[in-house]
């Protein structure tokens, strides 16, 4: 019976840090590193961002490193593209999940796409970050998990991390990225709090590459986010039930690894995909299929699905019957066809 | 005549009727507020002491746990109140997220308005009752909202007016723009009032525009813009009132900029602290839309101080109601997630909702 | 050995008539009908739209009720809102896929949600049409299959015809809808011709209601749309292959039709899923997932998906290349782990 | 000075000096005319000829198959001409899909500028070889592009100037709204030339707007708006370069609306009779860009028959060595399809490559 491990190495001077903090000093590191690193968004100067992820920037770099814009989305993220051809490196922050979408034009026809188009000659190495997911007790358009609108679209990276260490490593890595990066920030986990070290992000998350958060030999759950703290302690409420289950956190949904996901279901038999967002037409599906065609003589069962319902978001009193929840985990686990097993 | 005349260049409106005058209207304080109509003042104070206490006790519900938020519109109560009351009932109000004492002050029932607040439900009154739409949070959404009602009820030949509230802030997003133009180009019965708090959160007006005022922007539709201290209630309500008039009898819509202060934070989540001066505040409450209207009311006589304590024992009654069933737990029931996606459940919805169900009684029965 | 058949029933008075004929009938009886139907759009009044699916609808109706509006789609779709807050049935026009992403914050946070957050007080009973896909040489932003970003959207409904019948009839049903309903007309078989009319639209297509193309016994091909005639194509050019190839048409994206897909895939026990929109996140991975959910024991390989490459759409001279083709098809069918049956 | 003025109320822009003039402002026939330097009209010249040739060889491929569509300028060439002539070496240029003749004078190779309408790429060429945004379809999104470059520029210290151009229908678009304003804001160093041409495809101007004129939507951005007859190309430069030079000073970003006409269709996939009337394109031939710097021109005796014989050989031999080489078969490798996605291809990419590779090596065996 294995227990919970996390695959980030020791690494010296650790300190506890919630998520917030680690993606301030990812900010503030790459913005001292790099002079063409410019900060974009609504608030995130002289307030700090409404949840302070950028508290302390504009002061220490300067309003035109850390810049309060207008209000206007498109607007933002169309100048970032700007920014981008003369070479910079902008870092926009949407200030809500539903509050992107009026850059949505932008995104999909624009920073998707213009290394393509140009053959190369024009990268846009933009990261746009991007506070989702629910949780929170937020009234509505301030919960949308809308990472699959992203997934879907060419050009982009995506990424979202579930830990401390990772918010920091990935964030680096995103900023760093020559292509554009949707940078997903679960947002209830931003007052997540873990030892943790400014040290040697590259290591600690590289983009494109999942991680094994437990090890386990029954089936394995697949998820990223804000659903990895739910999965982990699914895992722990199986033990109970007699399963042993391994718990992938994917951290890149674009580009997506395929080793290290058909690796572990290959070992396990039997997977669970696990997000908030609404299940139709989710990263869960997409997920689901891959899986399925790479391992399918290895499955005991299908690849099952525990998501957000096919619901707008639900008000705050009601969005705990919407959030995938441990009992509504255990309850996939439990329909993976163990008595033919 | 040259070619370009007769072609494409427009059959010109002259700008000049469309700028907006350099300073905001007033009416409150000048020579004019003699003239205005007694029980009119004495209504709007009414509802200013009680849009005001309201205030007060939905920024108190927050605290004690009843309001997931709130954003309060304390200082901007003139503005609210005037939007209220400038309509007809037949008239459609458009609020956003801090309007909540426009839609209560148009007859809306304040547990209602307060839900998606509160968080029970997203728009807690049924629209159509008294004609307002639910209150909008994403920025500027709703302006295009407004034209598009008022096109539709010219289109059927009913003499509705709408009006549409939105921030300084929200002046800066593309539906604005989109908004105003449709407009325009239709001629629509519609109002847009600009309350310029001087913050979107915490970014000042000088970073969200450098145009000579909001008002300016008319221009470049074809409408006319207009200026007014937004504490000053007879003021607002005289502009809007005149706008909307125009609007009905057809000579298409006006934006009108309310200058006026949010005195408390952003919302209850909200430190002011870090982007603003208290100074600034304090200077504000000299111009306190309440005070200024007692002023203009007690230089007339047309107010003393029996009234101003009845006045405000009305307001505690009001509140004292709103707090004790705000203090009821809402009464939910899980399965409405599934109740009005659509008009029929989708299958994956019907099985969905069994799933939540069967949930639901293994949870009653443990 | 099944041949093609059309599951629509024969109807008195048919004559030739291609899918924009159909589509231009539909609205003209829409507006005939029904007092409150209006369209909007750019370009669709006096010019009878790009594509012509308007033509003659101003002349009839008169401006009022098929409008030429100023350009801007987040207006059209927003004042639509508003439209239909009063008690009509907007029916708008997206001119391209790609330019319909400028409204697509209206489109999610306001009319998916509309008739949910006001508990069914306010139903917005808008029609959406968007002509999608490629294959017609289009220059980029001309050829996007969007179809994902709406699927995965709830409170939409999300349809599209294959067929010069199913035009006619699903736009019909759709304008009828007191739900919005995002109607994709396949761009490419605008000027695909069929023997039709116009009577019992109900009855010839009603929204959530797949259709089987052809019959078969060997695997199921699922699809929709522009990818419909390809894959009945394909279906042809299996027979010398020795599959005799199903084909299910899903006209109806969401609601999903499980119940004739499943029974479908039980039945051959094997499918694939066709579409050009990319692969990654697309309806494809849905169809995939809930297939091997429902059907997992009578599988005898896992589902496959041929779509669109994950790569912008490509430029005029490059789209065969990312457009799945017979080929392609049947290559997967070969894929399906015969030898093992 | 009440606390409006104090904390709300904007350091006012006087909203005159940003009202553009009544009537679009002209030099050729009139007196000014005289005293405009003989080289740059000669310059100007030349490449309004070129350029009409170059509008009537692109259509002229259309018809062969060997452009996928092309949206025409003839008629427009002025502003085309006049926007490339406006700029330094160092400056940028964005261009909407109708402006290829734009990149083609400021340098651009005309076989790579046409890349995107043969269908053989996207972008043709590198677009800071000559400092050249891509084409840009989806309207007025390559707005807030200029904006952001101008932006950057500025902030590395770089006196470099972007001019972005687009059509009476882009303003319509939030976008265009939205880097209009953080342009006025940032007092970021770009010019916005609208080329209004009367129509977007099939909708003539009246319905687009209701403004005085596109012009006058500057002022509700605190910006200075011009008024040019776009078919004078000599104003339009005059203008242009007058709005490069205060925003290389420093004075920041102006509107410039250039009234002209598209005399083909929207592109040669539009049916233009559908909504307008012959009468209308033949009374703007009077006002031909080209028809009007010649009468000009030879009024101060500075082109002659020979001239105009030898500028129109010139142009021939521009356009059959265009034709020859779009006669050539695009090289095309569809590998292609994968090289540039992103900086290094994703695993999910490397598979469906190799896909393809197989499928295209299965092909060139069969
Ligand atoms: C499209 C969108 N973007 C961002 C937000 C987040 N947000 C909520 S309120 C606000 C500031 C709005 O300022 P203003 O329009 O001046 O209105 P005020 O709050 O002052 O009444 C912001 C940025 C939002 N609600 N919608
Ligand atoms: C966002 C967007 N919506 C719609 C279109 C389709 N479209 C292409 S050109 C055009 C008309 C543009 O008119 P205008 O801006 O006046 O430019 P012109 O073609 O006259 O140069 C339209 C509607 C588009 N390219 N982008
Ligand atoms: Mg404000
Ligand atoms: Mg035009």
């Amino acid at each position: 019976m294995s227990t919970a491990t996390t695959a980030t190495p020791v690494a010296a001077g650790r300190k506890p840090a919630t998520m917030a903090q680690a993606l301030n000093r990812a900010l503030r590191d790459s913005l001292a590193e790099d002079p063409s690193v410019h900060l974009f968004g609504e608030d995130i100067g002289t307030l700090g961002g409404v949840f302070r992820i950028t508290d302390g920037l504009a002061k220490e770099f300067g309003d035109s490193r850390c810049t309060d814009t207008p209000l206007a989305e498109a607007g933002i993220l169309g100048t970032a593209v700007g920014m981008a051809m003369y070479g910079m490196r902008p870092v926009v922050e949407m200030q809500f999940d539903a509050f992107a979408y009026p850059a949505f034009e932008q995104l999909v026809s624009h920073v998707a796409k213009m290394r393509n188009r140009t053959r190369g000659a024009m990268p846009l190495p933009i990261t746009i970050r991007v506070p989702y997911g629910g949780g929170i007790g937020g009234v509505e358009h301030h919960s949308d998990a809308s990472e699959a609108y992203y997934t879907h679209t060419p050009g982009l990276h995506v990424v979202t991390p579930a830990t401390v260490a990772d918010a920091y490593g990935l964030l680096r890595a995103s900023i760093a990225s020559d292509d554009p990066v949707i940078f997903l920030e679960p947002k209830r986990l931003y007052w997540s709090k873990a030892d943790w070290s400014a040290d040697a992000p590259e290591e600690v998350a590289p983009i494109g590459r999942a991680v094994v958060r437990r090890t386990g030999r029954s089936a394995t759950l697949i998820t990223y986010g804000p659903s990895l703290p739910v999965c982990l302690e699914a895992a722990e409420a199986a033990v109970q039930e007699g399963w042993d289950l391994e718990v992938v956190d994917l951290r890149s949904l674009v580009p997506f690894d395929d080793e290290t996901v058909s690796a572990s279901v290959r070992r396990t038999g039997r997977a669970v995909v696990v997000h908030e967002a609404s299940g139709f037409g989710g990263v869960g599906a997409e997920i689901a299929a891959r899986v399925t065609e790479r391992c399918f003589h290895h499955l005991e069962a299908p690849v099952l699905r525990v998501a957000g319902f096919d619901i707008p978001y639900p008000p705050p009193m009601l969005e705990r019957h919407h959030l995938p929840g441990v009992d509504r985990i255990l309850d996939a686990v439990g329909r993976l066809q163990w008595e033919e097993a | 005549m040259t070619v370009l005349d007769q072609h494409v260049w427009q059959p010109r409106t002259d700008p000049a009727p469309l700028l907006p005058d350099p300073e905001p209207y007033r009416l409150l304080g000048t020579p004019e507020a003699g003239a205005l109509d007694a029980g009119l003042l004495t209504t709007m104070y009414g509802q200013l002491v009680r849009g005001r206490r309201y205030n007060r006790q939905a920024t108190a519900l927050t605290k004690q746990g009843r309001l997931a938020v709130y954003p309060s519109s304390t200082g901007q109560e003139a503005c609210e109140v005037a939007a209220a009351l400038a309509l007809e009932p037949r008239d459609w109000l458009f609020p956003s997220y801090r309007d909540t004492l426009a839609a209560v002050a148009r007859g809306v029932d304040p547990v209602e308005a307060l839900t998606l607040l509160r968080g029970d439900w997203h728009t807690g009154y049924d629209p159509r009752e008294h004609r307002v739409a639910p209150l909008s949070t994403p920025l500027a959404t709703q302006l295009p909202h407004a034209v598009g009602l008022a096109h539709a009820a010219r289109l059927k030949g009913d003499d509705v007016v709408a009006l549409a509230m939105v921030g300084d802030g929200g002046t800066s997003e593309g539906d604005f723009h989109e908004a105003l133009n449709f407009a325009a180009v239709w001629r629509s019965p519609v109002v847009f009032l600009v309350q310029n708090n001087g913050f979107a959160i915490s970014v000042p007006l000088a970073k969200q525009t450098a145009a000579p005022s909001l008002a300016h922007k008319a221009v470049g539709y074809g409408i006319p813009g207009r200026l007014v201290d937004g504490n000053d209630i007879a003021a607002v309500h005289a502009v809007l009132t005149e706008a909307v008039a125009r609007a009905r009898e057809g000579g298409g819509p006006t934006l009108v900029e309310a200058i006026t202060y949010r005195m408390d934070a952003h919302t209850n989540a909200d430190d002011a602290t870090r982007y603003r001066e208290d100074a600034e505040v304090e200077a504000w409450r000299e111009h306190d839309p309440i005070a200024v209207l007692e002023r203009a009311m007690r230089e007339r006589d047309l107010l003393d101080d029996a009234m101003v304590r009845d006045t405000e024992q009305d307001a505690e009654r009001m509140a004292a109601a709103l707090r004790e069933r705000m203090n009821e737990d809402a009464v939910l029931d899980p399965m409405d997630l599934f109740a009005h996606v659509y008009a029929e459940p989708t299958p994956q919805l019907r099985e969905q909702a069994a799933m939540l169900r069967a949930e639901l009684e293994a949870e009653a029965q443990s």
